[in-house]
């Protein structure tokens, strides 16, 4: 198709050839960043470089080291030179957990097609259960008080947080799945507002959250004796739970479970007819979305040593939603794109951007009405984008695309299981007689398993 | 037939004119240089395989599909760049493929939009009296919800909605799908009587027997490009006609 | 600056010897509370630029950056690691909201940026014990209870209706404010919280109204308290109206209108008009950026004027030449006397005003600010 | 035998009765047409077997067991698969992955298994990627596997439906107007298709067609519905002849024209 | 207690029917515009909110060419009600144009995006020009009808009548106009079938126009009669009432024009009711606080039990 090959001339290319692109590239990148001095502008040109990674044919096994090395020891070395340090890992941490979230939320809107208006509420539900046990705030509620809880401890509470959110999804889910389309819309931001009230008024009659008020002192994590008090330390931890989760979701997506979610997208009808249980598969989405938000929600309240009931409110779901929808609905590499843009500007771009014209200003070089002054304008512009991103790329930056199938291998498949049906109901799974997927050699290098291409 | 002598006569000048049009969707070539012609007072029928482009070609007609390419002459006028609402005013009726009556909407107003390009209120109703005529069921669910029809009168009512807008010219994408044999045969009765009183229709068929006995002329189309036009008989007797399409 | 994207800060400062020195404000100036935000920077500016001239004796060009936290937890983080990563800044005036200053707060104590806050009032915004937090507006748990002496002792309020705006401000004062008054022996016969962003609280009034109390007390900001007052003379409530300092603003006066009267509130700032010296600066603030003078107008020029007389002082210290963020950390705390257009200035080890006091103003219809009625002192 | 067993079967919407004490058998291996006037009950019917709808009253037994009371994926996983009047592929999926998605009863690995990458898991979807593969170049699918389901022409997704049908591994097989939209020649291929399926995949069928040629062509029996009642039954011999079904159903010209002989 | 909360009960009727009409007309705008085009117009709260600021505009206008003294007040409202109204209402189709009418074909949530993009850039810009104007966003406008009515224990203002009245008055004559007229029929033949519709001579993009600009001019004047019913208005007003109007015309039945005003006079007086009864219900346990929980709980059981809404027809899928 025409449009994919004007979008990506990339791929066109012998992997060998796109991994010295690629190299050439970063380490373009690098120099420039290293000479020039601290810019975001090399720090986001870098990130996108991983952007390339994904789109090149280079086999799954080495995007993933790659991008590994970029990012846990390239980006953080070349950053670490500069005293914007910290500032560039702590916005890296924050797009990590705002990836991780655009990614669960990508589950339900994306690939279940349920519209979720309140997602942030399984974020506030992490962030709350580690705020609570690793500050005095459990002291208020609970008989024993040796609370905060030591630092090491925080580890078990990544499940904990993960589970207490999915938790909330299924229950959250089991009534409201009878609810369709843009009720559930408003079903789900309901709950969410509910969360949050809730979280900010329960401070009596028992003083579970301290209402309004906010927890502050949240102990830090330890590992191995060190103390996580700087972005570094949970920019490595984001890192490492963000390639969990994405691992996960790319595993799923391409499961029985990752094609049960889209087929109740597209037809809730014909899928249960197929044999696919509407309730379980919708469920398992919310719970599958609400985790991923849930751990993050763990590790945001850990490192931003204060949790109030402000960081969860409905335009954070909102934003969240344009995160997902932005990158394109269904897409992964979408959801990531989504949210990195999104942090990015709200965090890097527009915030440099109003301080350039303040600047100016302050220099006399341009001058401003105060109704007008820049740094007024961030919401302004960011509205502006939202609207320009829509109307350029109304399918999302990088919209989902089918996955693809080899047909020459197809083709093999089909000649081995010729359809001698008879004998129905034989089970798919009995026996291991048949050869592994892997052990067949692909002919063809940029062919992936199961004759998928990238 | 009274139509057939015209054409005879030499009434040189089409009614409706497709001049080479081309159609994409996204990246398919649906229409590949299509031309065709429809002389006045004429029934002429489109047949060909599934997926052949029939219904891309009414829809080009009526605007709902992009022409990229070629000219559409209607009474003399361009109407390839009008917008749907405008060629539909301008006298053309279409019947769409799978019927689309607005199920949420009674009967009474279904056939109301029909003639919402006419303003004159008397002419609508003659023109409702009319519809009544043909499909008398249709009076008596005059303030059904459309949608709760059965699947024959709601044809019926895609029919006289698109009756109802005086078209000179009436397109109907395979009218006798998913009917009764019993309602299919009315249909094709009420189809001719149409045209007696003077009608002219383009219909597209899979029933492609039934619809040839009734046209005075045919074009079979197949991967998006017409193969063959010929008088509606001497297509029923072409022996690859009968092979492909008549089985 | 943190990134490529503003001008290099090492070549700005040419006209100087010793440099640039920029102080940065984190406050809110788009959303709801941009108003307030704003005026906290627009002090802080004037400040700036009255004092540029004397750092330009000593050798330092002096720059303002203000940045926008839109009263989000996660900007005033994300913007705390760009201010410590740009080493001119030696100083931070902000924030707004406690919930910001908080977390915001934890990245200034481990770059030793001193952050002299305006308004924050939160207890734990002082009670972490960090080195660099100091404010010199007074606490919840001192204005609250000074508010409620005052309803108490000098109103004569008996029954008290607590409602407050289930924000970190409005829940700290309020409660502090409650429990104040019900060991003063006065009843509290109802607490209830209302949504900030809302315009309709007769519901809230309904109940007042039932409970008929002699005083209603609300912790909160303008935007609803000026309605709250208004619709409750509306439904014919004509008890005593009394709130905190975030009530002190002209823009309390035009939406309640006429409704104004008999309405209370406790602020930290002498009446700016009662000196002359008050009078100009208002009249100077009121050209230069054509508003009205904010209550956190001046608490943002008081804290930006602290801040930069303990830069000053540093350099001093350091003998001229541009001191490093400890020192100016340690000289902001060492602040004892300091003179501000609306209040003194001396923290204790803390970093607590010593010399907040509350005053007690009570509104009058059409004026603004109110007339000073009462002062009290923290015992 | 009897594969199904409708047992007094009705259903009634608001004061529409669509069924109406419906009784009829369906023999194992048989190809069984229902017919009858637009709206008399017959897509309603197979709504009712496959668990869309839940019968007001009366019963439904497959192999002996009820399935009145189960989900449709009950149903699907218990063997009855279905194709629907009104296409409903999954549009945005492509004809491969439409395919996969009826697998989905069949494969047995968790979320765990799945997370893990575990190897059961790998060989059980790679057995069914070569069945879904062995089912499309059964039914000629192959020149489309990747294409989104809305891009293909009408025919194609009609076979597609009957593929991922397929898929389930029915036992029993309910087609709902087929060949509606075929022209007369795709319309004897699927006969032929029909034909076919049944005896490669030990099948029995149960069809809806308004087609009588097709229906007269393959059907063994035939039942004609009208007003959601039975109004005959019987061979297709009994079943042109019958007066009833003339009346209602066929019209008297086309009887006499001998469209249906 | 049950004696304060009869006692108490008139005056909470009367209030939340007032709250419910404000919520009930902006609840209509979403309804017409879900109902056709099946799109969540977020920015429609700032439609309101710009009408608001618009007719306060006038009012202020007028006062200051001193005209507003000299003429009676319900012409000063009349004026300012069809400035507003006309300046949304073309706000609303601009918006269309611009923002949704490109987007047509795309997947269904997009518009979503731009919807909050345009949202967001209304806030501001309104609130430059009030800055500019005033220096300061919070406008304190022109009160007209300002007086109170006892009736007995009950106090009403009599602005609160008008919001009532043209409330009524709106939702009558938009019914009327949807369910009798011509173009009422166009509308809810484009908001089942686009494709369809304009194949009946409908010209399918003047009839969304006209959609947006009635749904938008409602909202305007919505934003008038809150501005006089309040007094005071400020550019985030748009955003939770926007959210509270949706609600409603969910609780409602979206896209069902009885079923958004019949949600908007329950959403209305059941958050007033529950600010103003749950802490004595409770025992000060839980308060006017968790008014919205209360509302957001009433209108989830009503979707579980008809999952459609209160009015909303069932969408029977024909399978
Ligand atoms: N919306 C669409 N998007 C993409 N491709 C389409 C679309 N509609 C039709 N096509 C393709 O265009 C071609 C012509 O389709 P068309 O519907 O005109 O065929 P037809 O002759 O009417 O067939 P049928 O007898 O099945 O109705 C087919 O290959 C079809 O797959
Ligand atoms: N979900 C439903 N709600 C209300 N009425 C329904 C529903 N489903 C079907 N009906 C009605 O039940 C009757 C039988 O419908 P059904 O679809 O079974 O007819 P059919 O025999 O399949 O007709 P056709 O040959 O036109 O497909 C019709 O009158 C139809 O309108
Ligand atoms: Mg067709
Ligand atoms: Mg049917």
């Amino acid at each position: 198709m025409k449009a994919i090959k004007w979008t990506f001339p990339f791929a066109r290319y012998n992997p060998w050839i796109q991994a010295l692109i690629l190299a050439v590239y970063t380490a373009g990148v690098l120099v420039a960043w290293t000479v020039t001095g601290q810019s975001v502008l090399w720090f986001l040109l870098l990130l996108a470089s991983l952007l390339f990674l994904y789109y090149s044919s280079l086999p799954r096994k080495v995007q993933w080291i790659w991008a590994a090395v970029v990012l846990g020891v390239i980006l953080p070395l070349v950053a670490s030179t500069g005293p914007a340090y910290e500032s560039y890992m702590e916005v890296a941490t924050q797009m990590g957990i705002y990836i991780a979230m655009a990614v669960g939320l990508n589950i339900v809107v994306g690939f279940a097609g349920l519209l979720d208006l309140g997602f942030v509420a399984f974020f506030a539900l992490g962030a709350y259960t580690c705020a609570i046990f690793f500050s005095d705030q459990a002291n208020q509620f609970l008989s024993v008080h040796n609370f905060p809880l030591p630092g090491g401890l925080f580890w078990l509470f990544l499940p904990l947080g993960m589970f207490i959110a999915g938790l909330f999804g299924v229950l959250l889910g089991l009534p409201v799945l009878r609810v369709k389309g843009d009720y559930l819309a408003i079903v789900t931001l309901g709950f969410g507002e509910i969360i949050r009230i809730i979280f900010n008024n329960l401070d009596k009659p028992v003083n579970i959250t301290n209402g309004a008020i906010g927890i502050s002192s949240v102990q830090p994590p330890e590992l191995f004796g060190v103390r996580f008090t700087f972005p570094h330390h949970y920019y490595f931890l984001v890192l490492v739970l963000l390639a969990a989760v994405l691992y996960a979701v790319h595993r799923l997506e391409n499961s029985r479970i990752g094609r049960a979610w889209k087929a109740v997208r597209e037809d809730e009808i014909a899928a249960q007819a197929m044999g696919v249980p509407l309730v379980r598969t919708k469920l398992t989405a919310f719970a599958a979305g609400a985790s991923f938000s849930g751990i993050m929600g763990v590790v945001f309240a850990a490192k931003q040593a204060f949790i109030d009931p402000t960081s969860f409110t409905m335009l954070e779901s909102i934003t969240i939603l344009v995160m997902v929808i932005l990158g394109g609905m269904g897409s992964l590499p979408g959801a990531v794109v989504g949210a990195c843009l999104v942090t990015a500007l709200n965090l890097q771009l527009l915030p440099q951007l109003t301080n350039w014209f303040n600047q100016l200003a302050a220099q006399g070089v341009i001058s401003f009405p105060s109704a007008l002054s820049p740094s007024k304008m961030q919401r302004f512009l960011f509205g502006m984008l939202l609207i320009l991103f829509t109307l350029f790329r109304p399918k999302g930056l990088l919209p989902a695309r089918l996955r693809r199938y080899d047909p020459k291998r197809m083709a093999e498949l089909a000649r081995e299981f010729r359809p001698g049906m008879a004998g129905a109901h034989s089970s798919l799974s009995s026996g291991g007689t048949l050869e592994e997927p892997e052990s067949s050699p692909p002919s063809d290098k940029s062919v992936q398993k199961e004759g998928m291409s990238p | 037939m009274q139509s057939a002598r015209q054409r005879m006569r030499g009434e040189k000048v089409g009614f409706l004119t497709l001049e080479k049009i081309h159609v994409f969707y996204g990246g398919i070539h649906a229409l590949k240089g299509v031309s065709l012609s429809v002389d006045k007072g004429e029934i002429v029928t489109l047949i060909g395989a599934n997926g052949a482009g029939k219904t891309t070609t009414l829809r080009a007609i009526s605007a709902q599909a992009a022409v990229k390419e070629g000219r559409i002459v209607f009474d003399g006028q361009e109407i390839t760049r009008c917008p749907t609402h405008e060629v539909v005013s301008l006298g053309i009726g279409h019947v769409p493929e799978g019927r689309k009556i607005f199920s949420r909407l009674t009967v009474w107003e279904n056939l109301e939009l029909g003639a919402f390009g006419v303003r004159n209120k008397e002419r609508i109703r003659d023109r409702m009296g009319e519809v009544f005529d043909y499909f008398p069921r249709l009076k008596e669910r005059l303030n059904q919800k459309a949608g709760t029809l059965s699947g024959g009168e709601q044809q019926m009512l895609a029919i006289g909605r698109a009756l109802m807008g005086e078209p000179s010219l009436l397109l109907l994408d395979e009218p006798s799908m998913g009917l009764a044999p019993i309602v299919v045969e009315q249909i094709f009765e009420i189809l001719g009587e149409l045209n007696r009183r003077g009608m002219t229709l383009l219909l597209v068929e899979q029933n492609a027997f039934q619809a040839l006995q009734l046209a005075d002329r045919g074009y079979v189309i197949q991967n998006g490009e017409i193969l063959l036009a010929d008088a509606a008989q001497a297509l029923i007797e072409n022996e690859e006609v009968k092979a492909a399409y008549l089985a | 600056g943190g990134g490529g994207a503003s001008p290099s800060s090492s070549d700005s400062g040419a006209g100087a010897s010793g440099g640039v020195i920029k102080i940065a404000t984190q406050s809110p100036l788009s959303g709801g509370n941009a108003t307030l935000g704003e005026a906290i920077k627009l002090g802080a500016q004037m400040a700036v630029e009255d004092r540029a001239e004397d750092f330009k004796k000593l050798g330092f060009t002096l720059q303002l950056v203000p940045y926008d936290d839109q009263a989000d937890p996660k900007k005033g983080v994300a913007n705390a690691q760009m201010i410590v990563a740009d080493p001119d800044i030696l100083g931070v005036v902000g924030h707004l909201n406690s919930g910001v200053a908080i977390p915001s707060s934890e990245v200034y104590e481990k770059y030793s940026i001193p952050m002299v806050s305006p308004s924050n009032t939160a207890t734990q915004v002082t009670d972490r014990g960090l080195k660099t937090v100091n404010r010199i507006c007074a606490r919840d748990d001192f204005q609250g209870p000074a508010g409620a002496k005052f309803a108490v002792q000098q109103l004569g309020a008996k029954k008290i209706f607590v409602i407050q705006d289930k924000t970190a401000y409005g829940q700290g004062l309020a409660d502090a404010f409650r429990d104040a008054a019900q060991k003063l022996g006065a009843e509290i016969v109802g607490y209830e919280g209302i949504t900030v962003g809302e315009k309709d609280f007769n519901g809230v009034l309904n109940q007042v109204k039932a409970k008929n109390p002699d005083l209603i007390y609300y912790g909160g900001t303008y935007a609803e308290g000026g309605l709250i007052v208004k619709q409750a003379r509306d439904k014919g409530l004509n008890m005593k109206f009394m709130g905190g300092d975030a009530l002190d603003s002209s823009s309390m006066v035009e939406i309640a209108g006429p409704a104004i009267v008999d309405t209370y509130y406790t602020s930290i700032a002498a009446d700016v008009t009662k000196t002359d010296q008050g009078k100009q600066w208002a009249q100077r603030y009121e050209q230069k950026f054509g508003k009205k003078v904010e209550s956190y107008s001046s608490y943002g020029y008081d804290s930006a004027m602290v801040l930069l007389k303990a830069v000053e002082n540093a350099i001093r210290a350091n003998g001229g030449k541009k001191p490093s963020r400890e020192q100016v950390r340690d000289a902001v705390r060492a602040i004892q006397d300091y003179k501000g257009v609306v209040t003194e200035v001396g923290f204790d080890n803390k970093g607590d005003n010593k010399y907040a006091k509350v005053y007690v103003y009570q509104f009058e219809p059409g004026q603004y600010p109110g007339k000073q009625i009462g002062e009290l002192t923290k015992e | 035998m009897n594969v199904l067993e409708v047992r007094c079967v009705g259903k009634q919407f608001g004061g529409l009765v669509a069924v109406d004490q419906i009784d009829f058998d369906v023999e194992k291996g048989s190809i069984t047409a229902v017919i009858g006037p637009n709206g008399a009950g017959k897509t309603t019917l197979f709504n009712l077997v496959t668990g869309v709808y839940q019968p007001d009253r009366g019963d439904i037994l497959f192999d002996g067991r009820s399935l009145v009371g189960l989900r449709p994926d009950r149903v699907a996983a218990l063997g009855i698969a279905r194709t629907f009047q009104n296409i409903r592929l999954f549009a945005d999926l492509s004809v491969v992955d439409n395919v996969r998605v009826a697998m989905h009863g069949r494969l047995k690995s968790g979320i765990f298994d799945i997370l893990l990458n575990r190897r059961k898991t790998r060989i059980e979807e790679r057995r069914a990627l070569g069945e879904v593969c062995g089912l499309l170049a059964y039914l000629d699918l192959e020149p489309w596997i990747n294409e989104p389901a809305k891009n293909l022409p009408y025919g194609v997704q009609r076979r597609l439906e009957i593929a991922r049908a397929l898929a389930t591994r029915p036992k029993l097989l309910l087609l709902d107007e087929p060949a509606a939209g075929m022209s007369p020649r795709e319309t004897w291929e699927l006969s032929e298709l029909i034909r076919r399926l049944r005896d490669d995949f030990e099948l029995t069928v149960l069809l809806i067609e308004h087609d009588m040629k097709l229906v007269m062509d393959i059907s063994e029996r035939i039942v004609v519905l009208d007003y959601g009642r039975i109004i005959a039954g019987g061979t297709p011999e009994e079943i042109r002849s019958d007066p009833r079904v003339i009346e209602a159903y066929l019209g008297r010209s086309a009887v006499a024209d001998g469209t249906y002989s | 207690m049950l004696a304060q909360i009869l006692q108490n009960l008139p005056q909470v009727l009367v209030d939340g029917i007032t709250l419910g009409a404000v919520y009930a007309t902006v609840a209509l705008g979403y309804t017409m515009v879900y109902g056709i085009l099946e799109l969540i117009n977020f920015a429609h709260g700032e439609i309101f909110m710009t009408g608001a600021f618009a007719g306060t505009a006038v009012l202020m206008g007028l006062n200051a060419a001193g005209v507003l003294p000299a003429i009676p007040k319900a012409a000063a409202l009349l004026i300012a009600l069809v400035v507003a109204m006309v300046i949304t209402g073309f706000l609303g189709v601009g918006i269309e144009r611009v923002a949704y009418r490109p987007l047509r074909n795309a997947p269904r949530l997009i518009p979503l995006i731009s919807a909050i993009g345009v949202s967001f850039v209304l806030q501001d810009v309104v609130r430059f020009i009030a800055e500019w104007r005033t220096g300061n966003y919070i406008v304190t406008g022109i009160a007209l009808y300002d007086s109170e009515i006892s009736l007995g224990s009950v106090t009403v203002k009599t602005n609160a009548l008008i919001v009532l009245g043209a409330a009524i008055v709106m939702m009558a004559g938009l019914g009327l106009f949807v369910q009798r007229t011509k173009w009422g029929a166009a509308m809810r033949a484009v908001a089942e079938d686009k494709d369809t519709a304009a194949l009946m001579s409908i010209n399918v993009n003047k009839v969304i126009a006209l959609t947006f600009f009635i749904g938008s001019a409602l909202g305007g004047a919505t934003g008038v009669l809150f501005a006089q019913q309040y007094g005071t208005i400020d550019p985030y007003i748009g955003f939770i009432l926007g959210l509270k109007a949706f609600t409603a015309a969910v609780l409602g039945g979206i896209g069902n024009i009885r079923g958004a005003m019949f949600g908007g006079f329950l959403l209305g007086i059941l958050e007033m009711f529950a600010s103003a009864e749950l802490g004595v219900l409770t025992g000060g346990v839980l308060g006017a606080e968790y008014k919205d929980v209360f509302a957001f709980l009433i209108l989830i059981a009503v979707l579980l039990f008809k999952p459609e809404g209160l009015f909303g027809q069932v969408v029977k899928e024909k399978v």
